[in-house]
């Protein structure tokens, strides 16, 4: 406990990092997700813009960095980073990767949970003369809204557990805090402190996603 | 313990560098010198082949060196004891840029792991390097938040990652264990700084077979500690880490007084 | 002989669906042609399955014919890649036999969503979908979301939807299945109008009478994938040529005692009985009348029902005779003489 | 007097649904009390957005009321929990509005659903979903799943599913309203031999007539959540009370001429037009020929309805009167003398 | 690669440590998952068996339990590992903390997938007299199909990924095989062989989840 105290600022700074790296990672891979999700749904055979090259690429695309460990997908992009942001560790490092990892797993929930969206909404809105992209975003995602938040509410706590890796790269934040500071020293109330407050984090998070929710499904 | 198929004992060893071709050596030696059928069992966490060993999931484990146990000990409330030593490792501070340590600019990024041993140890060498100061001179124990002046930025990676982001650019010097360097081939000439292996502050950072309090005299355990120094096997650790390591016998019983005093040291800090 | 081009025109059209794992195939239209004129409200009745639904979503693309060619004024739909279909879909309204609602948004926001793809602007949207509401009696309810609508609520926002943006061409697919006949009446009167008054084509399909005798020029009746007969609608439904066409015709005009109603009517009638023909003649039924009192015969109408088509009168009278049962005998026989056309009940 | 109890009884039924962000409340069923007897069959009719629909989910408890109570047989269905009542509902059918079927299940897998719910046998459900299949005229698409059927296709699933367990209450929501009349006829006389035959009380809510003609014993009109008027077919139908009932009547019998209908019939028909209620007297239409032809007059139908209702005519016909003005003139005062209902239409 | 041919014989135990542990925890994490996530879909408020108190303590649990970083979730469920399958160590305590890390994931996206169930079928189950329990498996759960497919295998991915982990407790695996043997080690040959592997065995199972979302949905 008095370790804990001493260490309170490097535990604020956590907070702040876990923030800053779980709050960009989720909107930025959420956007760039939300574009490879409907890539990946309106490509597929008998879909709106069906283009089997796409898909398969995109497809393909997805399902290579996904499984790739964490470690070793950091390392890979590595001359990525070094051009766009000019370093390979710290906390924009591991935001960076994450917002990658974040994106490749948004979009296949997006593409889920657009799937379960009836064609018959989809045909009303070709019969208007709307145009592909016009259905997607102003027809289908609306039609999907209430299981996408849901998805990215989820996407949102797997970010948070995914983060907890940043200490590998230097990146900071709770996870990394609650294991160096606790775990591997086998410092008990620091971990249950830290994970405590990641849990908190996380609450906040799923009430909002699924108060929002709700209010999208009406129901 | 248990018996094999074969009636050989087959003894589980925790490691964190089984993929080190001379673990491999080892094990063939203790089947064909002992009859014993040494099962690896690899750990990326520090943390955990301490608290297997003690749940009797391994007998032995060899990855860690006396501070680290010790901190264990009294940390954990546990009784792990040394039962052999295999060598010791600098720690150095390596830089691709720069060829002295009075060369780095100010502020400039400096790479240490992140572990709690490692982490301490490297930022005693950085201290030594006049790099930085810590709060009442640095202890085994000290952590960034002990840093005090700082001419130069301390960030801490995963021990396995100051290599890369030294390479990268990313940082101007780093501490690297010897284990990564050698893996990441980084040239001897790199390094800018390093603590002396022989000096007597070195003493408890040399690398240990571990055993449960137990079984501290069983003959098997003890002969595996030994076999670690078997000419063949002492050559691949070598080639592991670059000829860098300093291989050391001391008697498990000088090895566990120290091991006493150094907890005594770490209950001391915890304070 | 110049003449405008057919709004809508179908060429040879078939359409086939393959299902179920060995693939067999169904076919919904078999070598279907025909053409709607500019301004024309064209009817398409027929049996459930007949391929009325099928054939109604081949005219603005959303499905491609397996054969045939589809078009809608100059441009070939079938030759037209979907990014260019778009642009004729623009002025196709389309009203859906099972509504297919946006859930997503609000009553308003459904009908304002085919003025948004077509670029009309805030204000102009607003005015439009409150007059479109207003006439379909849902104002109210602008801001509910579909699913809290009773079924011909929802109907109802379907049809403002397709109107919305004044299409020259409309297709409705069961439009006013789910309303009851007052509003039924009421979304006729509105597509009458809208057809006169701004010319809008009409393509539509139903299985009530009501609907094409109030609105429909010319008519087309579906038997199994095939158009078994078409023409004004006094013509197909006064004189059916087609086996198909008659079963329908009679169902709908609903004139004619099916055998249930026969026997019910049996039980409280206890005369002859005889159901004949209504020809749309001046004078027919005085004629009629005059040769029953002629011969002693009382004629008590028991069923029937006679509609104005196209304003000419169809239908059919079913009378119970009583009297002398030679008088009977010798009306009738005076009137099959007159050519009348009857059927005695048995 | 002992009876036995009604198979559905509704006491003081009010349910209200609140809406939009301000909470307005929408007062679908409003203090509704009405009675459905065993084995009747009990139609009910009204506006698009009367309440029909709550209403009848109201009788298996989908949906409860906001006060008052809903007996099913002896058990008061507001009273059980959710869990007691699937006993109750094991015994009652149900064909929706928009139908419901289950996308992920075959034609035959949704039929086949209540009766694995009601714990048939294999053997027997195959047995008893192909007969009520072959009924349905859909036995060839038995393996077919719902997207791949037509409107009125998937109606007759609906159908054939609230069937398949012989329940002994029918609840039919627009149960005919996509299907062509033919088929509505023959679903229709299915539903008629279940009453006839095994005693399956109907709650049957429909706009069109025709169904409530051929099949239902008592009729209740509704009107903007409120019963306006209920009675035996022919009371309500014939002699209308309510204003509201008097509404739809007209619009379902489709005896009386619309306002359009008559500005058509004026074009082509120059005679003055007179509209005679019939009455179900034997003789009565005798006694008019008579009359006319008495004072000189030529009449002819031009318009009108006769529909047989519970074995008894009701209807009207519309008259083009042609003669001598004052030999009119008699006509009409000695049969407004007579008792008879005219209107005459300017 | 002259290495990697002398440690083919670990390559080989590697492939067969991670066919175990995804294996195991897909299945068995799947299916536990598919428990809590209709539990949590049929509890939430106005669902099939609504119930505040179920729903709100299972929210909280799932939400506790998914963001705790791996390592100190693994130490956190010792004891119980001791308890049921008597170590903490090895590929088994990692196939048995994969395990729940599935199942936790998974119950979120069962959750999202079957709320895009039409309440109209539902309804007509209910109608039927159907009991709740028989509606979500036999009702539910088959109109979600596709969807629940799709989820299911984006947790296959993520519990391959995940089990790259399975280092951390000495579990092996073809993760671990790729960091130890492979990045750690600077021998990109390892890694590239290892990864190529692994996205190997993620393709397939995606083609399969693919190939079988699209035959539940049939388009
Ligand atoms: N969930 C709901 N939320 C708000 N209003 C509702 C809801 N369900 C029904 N209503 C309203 O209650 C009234 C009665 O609806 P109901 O579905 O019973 O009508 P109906 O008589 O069946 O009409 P129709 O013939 O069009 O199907 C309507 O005004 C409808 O909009
Ligand atoms: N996707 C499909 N796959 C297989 N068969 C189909 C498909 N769509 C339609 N059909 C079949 O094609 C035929 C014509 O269907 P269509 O929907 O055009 O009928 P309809 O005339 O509109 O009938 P209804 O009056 O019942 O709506 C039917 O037998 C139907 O089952
Ligand atoms: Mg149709
Ligand atoms: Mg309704």
């Amino acid at each position: 406990m008095d370790e804990f105290l001493t260490n309170l600022p490097v535990f604020r700074e956590a907070i702040w990092q876990t923030f800053y790296i779980v709050s960009i990672s989720v909107v930025a891979g959420g956007l760039l997700g939300l574009g490879l999700g409907l890539v990946l749904y309106a490509t597929r055979p008998g879909s709106l813009m069906s283009n089997r090259a796409v898909f398969i690429t995109v497809n393909i695309l997805v399902n290579i960095v996904r499984p790739i460990p964490f470690v070793i997908f950091l390392t890979a992009i590595q001359p990525l980073m070094l051009v766009t942001i000019g370093t390979t560790i710290g906390t924009n490092a591991v935001t960076f990767a994450l917002t990658l990892a974040a994106a490749f797993a948004v979009s296949r929930i997006i593409e889920q949970n657009l799937l379960a969206v009836e064609p018959g909404v989809i045909e009303a809105a070709r019969a208007a003369g709307a145009r592909p992209i016009s259905i997607l975003l102003t027809v289908i995602v609306p039609e999907a809204l209430g299981p996408v938040i849901l998805g990215y509410t989820f996407i949102f706590v797997g970010v948070v557990d995914m983060s907890a890796q940043a200490g590998l790269f230097g990146g900071g934040g709770l996870g990394d805090f609650a294991v160096t500071y606790g775990s591997q020293r086998y410092n008990w109330p620091v971990v249950y402190i830290t994970v405590a407050v990641i849990i908190v984090i996380v609450q906040a998070g799923q009430f909002l996603g699924n108060a929002l929710a709700r209010k999208a499904l009406r129901r | 313990t248990r018996d094999g198929a074969d009636d050989a004992q087959t003894v589980r060893i925790g490691v964190a560098d089984a993929a080190s071709p001379y673990w491999k050596t080892y094990a063939d030696l203790a089947k064909e010198r002992l009859d014993v059928n040494v099962t690896l069992v690899n750990f990326n966490d520090y943390s955990q082949p301490n608290p297997a060993l003690k749940e009797k999931q391994l007998e032995l484990n060899q990855f860690q060196h006396i501070q680290y146990l010790a901190n264990y000990n009294v940390t954990a409330g546990d009784d792990l004891q040394p039962i052999g030593a295999t060598a010791v490792y600098p720690l150095p501070l390596y830089s691709l840029k720069f060829t002295a340590v009075t060369d780095l600019p100010a502020n400039a990024k400096v790479a240490i792991p992140n572990d709690a041993i490692n982490q301490a140890r490297g930022l005693l060498v950085l201290q030594a390097a006049g790099l930085v100061t810590l709060k009442n001179g640095g202890t085994a124990f000290s952590s960034t938040t002990d840093v005090e002046t700082k001419k130069v930025d301390v960030v801490t990676l995963d021990a396995s990652q100051t290599a890369g982001a030294l390479q990268s650019g990313s940082v101007a010097a780093a501490i690297v264990n010897i284990n990564y360097a050698t893996n990441a081939k980084l040239p001897k000439t790199a390094v800018v700084f390093q603590d002396d292996p022989a000096s007597a502050s070195a003493a408890p950072y040399v690398n240990i077979f571990t055993a449960r309090a137990e079984d501290k005299d069983n003959e098997t355990y003890l002969k595996l500690a030994e076999l670690y120094h078997d000419p063949a096997v002492e050559k691949g650790v070598q080639e592991a880490n670059s000829g860098v390591a300093v291989l050391r016998t001391v008697p498990a019983a000088e090895l566990q007084a120290l091991l006493t005093t150094v907890q005594d040291q770490a209950v001391a800090a915890q304070k | 002989m110049t003449t405008t081009p057919p709004h809508v025109r179908l060429t040879n059209v078939t359409k086939t669906f393959s299902r179920g794992r060995n693939g067999t195939q169904v076919v919904a239209l078999d070598d279907v042609s025909f053409e709607v004129a500019k301004g024309e409200v064209f009817g398409v009745i027929g049996q459930s399955g007949a391929g009325k639904s099928t054939l109604i979503r081949l005219i603005n693309g959303l499905e491609s014919p397996t054969s045939g060619q589809v078009h809608v004024g100059d441009q070939e739909i079938t030759a037209l890649s979907e990014r260019d279909r778009r642009g004729v879909r623009q002025d196709i309204g389309m009203i859906f036999q099972q509504f297919n609602l946006f859930r997503s948004r609000t009553v308003a926001g459904n009908v304002a969503y085919p003025l948004k793809v077509a670029g009309v602007d805030r204000a102009e949207r607003d005015r439009r979908v409150a007059r479109m509401l207003d006439f379909v009696g849902l104002l109210d309810r602008a801001h509910d979301h579909p699913e809290q609508l009773s079924g011909g609520q929802k109907q109802r926002v379907g049809i403002a939807r397709a109107l919305a943006t004044e299409p020259s061409l409309l297709l409705a697919d069961e439009a006013t299945s789910a309303l009851d006949p007052r509003t039924t009446t009421e979304v006729l009167a509105l597509l009458g109008r809208v057809n006169r008054e701004l010319g809008v084509t009409v393509v539509l399909i139903t299985h009530e009478l009501d609907v094409i005798r109030t609105v429909a020029d010319r008519v087309a009746v579906m038997d199994r994938g095939r158009i078994a007969e078409s023409g004004t609608v006094y013509d197909v439904f006064a004189h059916p040529r087609s086996e198909a066409a008659a079963d329908i015709v009679r169902g709908a005009l609903r004139d004619r005692p099916s055998a249930e109603t026969l026997a019910r009517l049996r039980r409280s009638h206890s005369g002859r009985i005889v159901t004949v023909a209504i020809r749309d003649r001046t004078g027919f039924q005085t004629a009629l009348a005059r040769t029953f009192l002629a011969h002693n015969v009382a004629a008590d109408i028991i069923f029937g029902g006679i509609s104005e088509l196209q304003e000419r009168a169809v239908g059919s009278l079913t009378f119970e005779l009583t009297g002398p049962a030679d008088g009977i005998d010798e009306a009738l026989a005076a009137l099959r003489a007159d050519g009348v056309e009857l059927t005695e009940e048995d």
